[in-house]
């Protein structure tokens, strides 16, 4: 610990200078009530070799989806994020800033979340972006709650969203707690048997605060009815489209077919998943929003001299200001990581981002074709288009198909009982921009095992 | 370039990537669905892509550059150590939804991490889940609402907040659907304990403080004002934004708090980066521990066929607790800067504590500085301490009320001038209680010789006249920020040529 | 802290160590061994060092920083992702000593390294272990003189270098004993033909020649160059600091040349870093192989037993050429230079060519687009091309030769000129042939835009007057540096208290 | 490649400003005799995807020492670089720099080399010390070649140098390379059987123009009689002697026992092994030999305004000055590697540097004391104190067990018969301070079980 602490070995001369002789003294307004007794009941200090050797350890004993063939996506993505980022991101002015209260000293982190903003609001279609919520989730629960702020007023389904019953239950649970102290009611969309939303269902939805759907939905299907939800429910309900924002180098953007709202996890563009966090909420949307929308925002503006420069603005809707009429308590946000994003989609420019899509569907539509092959897996959803992944049923039990996929060093994907209990042999497999033929090849081989060793047994 | 958008190179000048599996002609989305135009990004090359964030690094000002005195945000160095571990694949490259036997060196270090919280906090369940000292806060009240709920003490609908409590402390309880009840602090910003009195009655759910406060003073009558609210069936929360203080000398669970948060980021060092990310796990008592989002993380003796997969001769897993909230992050919230912020605590390990005393040692010697480095220039009159305290703790608060009122100099005249001499400026204007506020907080990471200096600095720029200050900072990138500007001609993206 | 040594910390401040594995109590040196003070090394925290070296950095100029137009030197960018193939424990883990099954992916890479530029440069074999392109020229050197020691030409003492050679040759060549003939080079920097025959005769050894020579042009008449020397016996050697001009277009094997050096940190971009590392390979002709440092690597059939650590059919070797002149360096060169000069050429493979065609597109575009500044600024009076040329290479000279003359603005005042605009300075004083000489290499890897901006401030430039000129810079962190105060009053480490 | 020429796709634009139409004008100079007619024989371009991932299959098939347990050492020492140090020397100013041509924006790599200087003769006792040259085998050969420069005209011994016959082969190769250009004899110097310099052939030196040795010599043996080689030697002869730089922490500094030259690989001091480079080669040396050293310098000056400013000096003994006359033609040298040095040195401290003395030199006590208790293996020079390693001798030959130690994971040590051919059956064993006691209790299991290997074949 030494090597964090400057001044050990120097207390007695300092203290010394404010007229004190122990450390002691300076704790005298702490109670000797409330004093803890014993010395904490923690392990010795480490020197940062013996720290990094027993994280290599630890960690090492973590299986890194790198070392295995892995179809495990449901909402986060593993992509290659370019070497530039991490040496440019972990620069010491970016990484060891905080907010930029000053913003004469902050101009490079402000003008970087400006031009992040602009890249979002270009991606998604929308004029106005924040510089980040904590991840998907939130993003998608603040979403909620900012379309009840909106339109509750003139709503005639008052304090009602409407969501996809597909929601994954976890980021369904996000929602509801965010909804519950505004006393929102949550009512589910119903989705057909080919994936797709029901438009009966959405039709109830019409005079609510706002739908929430994915597109991709989180089976992977591209949802063409998606872009006509916008007509049926009018101007008094705001939809919000959560999107995985590589697709849309390929797949038009929610802004472009009347989304008023644009969520999503960001993690694909510029953030490894890192076990899930941290990663970067995407949060955009349209002007009537933008007054009663959460999160931090930057503004272009002049300085004294008319110089352009770069300061954080719209502050009054802000916690630290408006206090508990704030439009969401959020304050340390995610802004390193989007920085890694913007660094990410100044890197690949628009033919890029076409191109990453491009390899993340047609990897997608590979798996498509060979695991169609196998007899005894069926394509529910096989009808229409997917991007990432797409649900498989399988003849028997996934848990076991997993297990035994794992035991052949195949992360084999995600087990989709634990989102939707009823449907015990669902799989859902994604293929990304770092799967290869052979990868899929693999799979094929190793599932046709499987399903084989259940003939057997049956 | 002065900025990103004006890159406009060929075609396809982007970040160069390997052929897709099968050919784009593959892809047969329905034209509804396909993307009529790309986004309007620039095209950068990699060199140009470098140059910018380059340039635009050294348009920034981090711990790494200088002395990062902001009160309440404990700008401590970070060590470098940390972002190495954070990019082992361990970390980086795994998934939340890996099966546990892919997963037991993660869930053992989160597991330490919880005890670790606990034993440090007094507490008995430690959460990891929630990512930034906000959504901790947010998350504890919520357990606590539904505590009560459980219980059947619906009539407590309101929470407890002093005034001069951090904006998250009242956001998040609103966020919870509770009434906010703000008491006036004292001018020291320490609690009144009979304003705190006169609220409190049983439709009190919580009631949230700092300790020590934002002026940086420990709450002596911290354990009356305990049993005052739950004297009145009230929970106490504790902000741990200010835990650098205490660790290892006194802890939540001693003075009476059921709840608590801490800022990961901070307390143990989750780099800033600008704004974020963070990690705000909470710790509770007992009672509170069914109610925390999950899953947690426990242990029981490894079995034997799972001894090739375990890290010791434990097994490490995920349970639910019976009453759980729920989720606020959907997945194990930053596990990345929970790897960072065990790899600083293993640093101190149980001298952690010493940690905190030297947090307070700069704190005091840095204020004590102060008022000399203004006595022998002359100019202590125009600064007066926040409170009148003994002893600060890990941060203080000056007034520059004097220095307004005999010169008219602010204190953000006196931020922008320390801009201008290399520093990060203080926090300013909070707490409202101090007028003309400075917050200062150094951290222990700063060398005597950094105290020194700035002390001398500070006099030096109240020497400064009203005028070169108010035209203050000049040596920056860009000079004053015109913020109401900004608010008023709102572009918050580039206009393309819209403008 | 303006220096390192101004930090001194309490004794132990430094990096913490865990415990060594038994006792310092166990070392029994005897008294005349042990160390009787320690060195007086400053006593840095972690914190402390990290912002040192971070001041530090922003007082230097990089690739990273701005355009660095730095004639001979090649600084283009370097790619990021090579730094993170350099940092690959198989690279950066590895002893030289290591047997060859636990080294086969180094070798293979050293093979490909070898073959890629043997088909390059034309040559018939390479060496990776010159560490440096002045090493490259050495080793190249001594492998002629130990040819011609076998063949008995013991009267070959002499080496020709044009008077517009890099110093490094002269010395190179002088460092293994040969007697140095300096030939002067025509007005354009062009090889005399007259002077070489007048000097040639069979105590001639060696001629080295840059191609582009050091104006950026194409020794046109390099055959019949190559030819003379060759008619009287002796060797061709190239300089291949300026091979970013040529690479696939035409090969110093093409042109005659017998042995050629690569500077790997130039033509394939392994980052300057300051003054170095860097890595100098050579490669020779058939009938030089044999005397080439060793160890070389060779490939064959893998046997049965060897596939497990094979990296592909073959297996990687080390072998000694049968009359090696030994080593230069003590283990195979630079090996983490040449991992990512590796991983450079491989983002082109057979488009290397493309590299070139840029570099000089780059060059002449900006010399014409300085020229059409200068003329539309009504400048172009004071600066005139170094040589008369319809086309440069990839680099080009300028002469302030008429700046000098007409208003006593010297090319090293346009060089401080360009520093206060932002920029690294040109080559300046280099080749001699030019007066008041600036050489400018733009590099591949420069934006139009950046090239068209520079134009436009080399113009302004011009347009200062000489007094505010003698003056610049003055927006750098030191203004114009008295070089000669530095060599009277020699001051060549911390001096302590001895000042 | 698109991805690192940003004119790509603008080639036409910018001929055109020209009045050109193609590439090929600006070729135009090149006769066609020595144009390439094909494509370069080479594989097609590649993203910085495949690029790096053949990077991770080929180098991932190396064997890192990081992966085995390892006693190679023999000249280059496996140490802990701290974090902080990549992180640095890798920023953009630092890593993308050329030599400081141009002080005023160079003020940070020339203070920080300035540092450097100041901090190696610290370390070495002695007042002068240039920023690096290309390893320890080269400065070893500079210091000979200087060494003549400065004392041949006074010498008896003319051109002439003494170098102990312990000096590994590589390093003497180099030696000879750059010492025969100046016709320079070099001769050996004896050692006696404990491995000590035979101080009777020290006499034979006397005359000479220098003497090279190396503390601790180069089977690891700390050698009093170094210190004494100076009264031996006499003002006109130069006493090189050649440093493992973290020994010093513990070894007395060659400047204090009358060194004129300390060279050394610098390598342990901040610098991964690398396969051998980039390292850098100390060179210090005391004031007679200034203008006569090889290498950059650089010297504290002051700018116009009276400012402290850095800038290279004393450039008149280099070759682009000097040129074929110059005290060497080194150019390019090693200085990010000696900044890692500077790092390095800068967070040890006195104090840091002593404790890491303290944990190789007692890792390699631990290793003598328990390798001793091996039937078999023999010590021949265990009377001395060594650092980092010493030689054993086996029963077997060295080869042999070096093969049987690698297939049970153990890189064994050096094989001295590459050095000294006759010394089949010797072995050279380091240890670091990334040695445990454990894997030096392994070492002792498998010596053993290899020695009862070869009893069991007698
Ligand atoms: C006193 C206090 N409480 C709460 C918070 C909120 O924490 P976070 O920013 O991590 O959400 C802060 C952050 O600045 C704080 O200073
Ligand atoms: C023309 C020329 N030749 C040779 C060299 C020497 O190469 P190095 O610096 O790699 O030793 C240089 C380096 O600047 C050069 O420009």
């Amino acid at each position: 610990m030494v090597d964090q602490l400057p001044n050990l070995g120097r207390e007695a001369e300092m203290l010394a200078a404010m007229g004190m002789t122990s450390i002691e003294e300076l704790f005298a307004d702490i109670p000797s009530e409330v004093r803890m007794k014993d010395d904490l009941p923690l392990p010795p200090p480490q020197s940062e070799e013996e720290i990094l050797s027993d994280a290599r350890r630890l960690l090492g004993s973590n299986v890194a989806l790198g070392e295995r063939v892995s179809f495990l996506g449901a909402g986060l993505y593993r992509n290659y994020v370019p070497a530039s980022v991490f040496q440019l991101v972990t620069r010491g002015e970016f990484l060891t800033a905080y907010t930029p209260y000053q913003p004469e000293v902050s101009q490079g982190m402000l003008q970087a979340m400006w031009e992040f903003q602009t890249l979002i609001s270009e991606l998604v279609g929308l004029p106005i972006a924040n510089l980040s919520l904590y991840d998907g989730s939130t993003a998608a629960a603040e979403a909620l709650t900012c379309s009840v702020r909106v339109h509750t007023r003139k709503a005639t389904q008052k304090d009602t969203v409407y969501v996809s019953e597909l929601t994954p239950p976890d980021r369904l649970s996000v929602m509801q707690n965010y909804c519950q102290g505004a006393e929102i009611k949550i009512k589910l969309l119903r989705h057909n048997d080919d994936g797709t939303l029901d438009m009966d269902s959405v039709s109830d939805a019409v005079g609510s605060c706002g739908v929430y759907v994915e597109q991709p939905n989180p089976l992977g299907l591209l949802d063409g009815g998606v872009t006509q939800l916008k007509e049926i429910l009018g101007e008094h309900t705001a939809l919000i489209v959560a999107v995985q924002p590589v697709s849309l180098g390929l797949v038009e953007a929610p802004g472009h077919y009347g989304a008023d709202i644009v969520v999503g996890e960001g993690q694909p563009l510029g953030s490894p998943i890192t076990g899930g966090g941290p990663i970067y909420g995407i949060f955009a949307c349209s002007k009537p929003y933008l007054r009663l929308m959460p999160g931090r925002i930057v503004g272009r503006s002049i300085d004294v001299d008319g110089k352009t420069a770069y300061c954080l603005t719209l502050s009054t809707r802000e916690q630290h200001i408006r206090r508990h009429r704030a439009t969401s308590n959020i304050c340390t946000n995610e802004t390193l990581i989007a920085l890694m994003g913007a660094m990410h989609m100044a890197l690949l420019g628009p033919e890029g981002l076409h191109d990453l899509a491009v390899r993340n569907m047609t990897a997608c539509i590979m798996g498509k074709q060979k695991l169609s092959t196998i007899d005894g897996v069926r394509m529910p959803h096989s009808s229409g288009d997917h991007f990432n992944e797409f649900a498989i049923e399988l003849p028997g039990d996934t848990k076991d198909c997993l297990e035994y996929l794992d035991s052949v060093g195949i992360v084999g994907g995600f087990n989709l009982s634990s989102w939707y209990p009823e449907r015990t042999n669902w799989m859902l497999v994604t293929f990304t921009d770092q799967t290869q033929a052979n990868h899929i090849d693999l799979l094929v081989r190793h599932l046709r095992e499987w399903i084989s060793t259940l003939e057997v047994a049956a | 370039m002065s900025h990103l958008f004006e890159h406009n190179g060929a075609k396809g000048q982007g970040y160069s990537q390997p052929a897709p599996v099968l050919p784009a002609s593959e892809i047969t989305l329905p034209s509804g669905l396909i993307r009529k135009a790309l986004p309007r990004w620039p095209r950068l090359s990699e060199p140009e892509m470098v140059r910018h964030y380059t340039w635009l690094s050294k348009r920034n000002f981090g711990i790494d550059t200088g002395f990062y005195p902001l009160g309440s945000c404990t700008m401590k160095h970070n060590p470098r150590v940390n972002e190495v571990i954070a990019q082992i694949p361990g970390i980086a490259d795994i998934h939340p939804h890996q099966p546990e036997h892919h997963l037991q060196g993660l869930l053992s270090i989160f597991h330490e991490m919880q005890y670790m919280l606990e034993v440090c906090a007094g507490m008995d369940q430690v959460t990891l889940q929630p990512v930034a000292g906000a959504q901790g806060e947010f998350t504890a009240v919520r357990c606590i609402q539904e505590y009560f709920r459980l219980r059947g003490e619906v009539q407590r609908t309101k929470v407890i907040v002093p005034d001069s409590a951090h904006g998250t402390n009242p956001a998040s309880a609103a966020m919870c659907g509770f009434e906010i009840v703000e008491i006036p602090s004292r001018t020291d910003g320490r609690i009144d304990l009979d304003a705190l009195r006169a609220v409190a009655d049983d439709t009190i759910a919580v009631m949230m403080i700092t300790n020590p406060n934002t002026l940086g003073l420990f709450e002596e009558d911290i354990l009356e004002a305990s049993s005052i609210v739950h004297g009145v069936g009230g929970q106490m929360y504790y902000d741990g934004a200010n835990f650098n203080a205490i660790l290892g000398i006194t802890s939540p669970g001693l003075m009476g708090f059921d709840a608590v948060h801490f800022n990961l980021h901070k307390t143990f060092s989750q780099p800033h980066g600008g704004g974020g990310p963070g990690s705000g796990p909470i710790g509770v008592k007992e009672h509170l521990a069914q109610f925390l989002p999950g899953p947690l993380v426990g242990k029981r003796a490894a079995a034997g066929d799972e001894l090739d997969a375990a890290v010791d001769e434990n097994w490490y897993h995920w349970y639910q607790p019976t009453h759980s909230i729920g989720k606020v992050q959907q997945w194990h919230g930053n596990a990345g800067a929970i790897i960072r912020c065990w790899a600083y605590y293993r640093r101190y390990g149980r001298g952690l504590r010493t940690m905190s005393e030297h947090a307070v040692l700069n704190a005091n010697y840095l204020r004590h500085a102060i008022h000399k480095a203004t006595k022998e220039a002359g100019v202590d009159s125009l600064v007066v301490d926040g409170a009148e305290a003994k002893v600060a703790k890990h941060e203080f608060t000056l007034s520059l009320a004097p220095a307004k009122e005999a010169h008219g100099i602010s204190a953000m005249d006196v931020a922008k001038g320390l801009l201008d001499m290399g520093y990060m400026a203080p926090t300013v204007y909070f707490p409202l209680v101090v007028p003309e506020c400075m917050m200062v907080e150094p951290t222990e990471t700063e060398s005597k010789d950094t105290l020194d200096t700035f002390a001398t600095h500070f006099a030096e720029v109240l020497q400064v006249d009203a005028e070169t200050l108010h035209a203050a900072p000049v040596t920056t990138p860009v000079r004053r920020v015109d913020e109401v500007y900004a608010a008023r001609n709102l572009c918050l993206r580039h206009p393309y040529d819209e403008e």
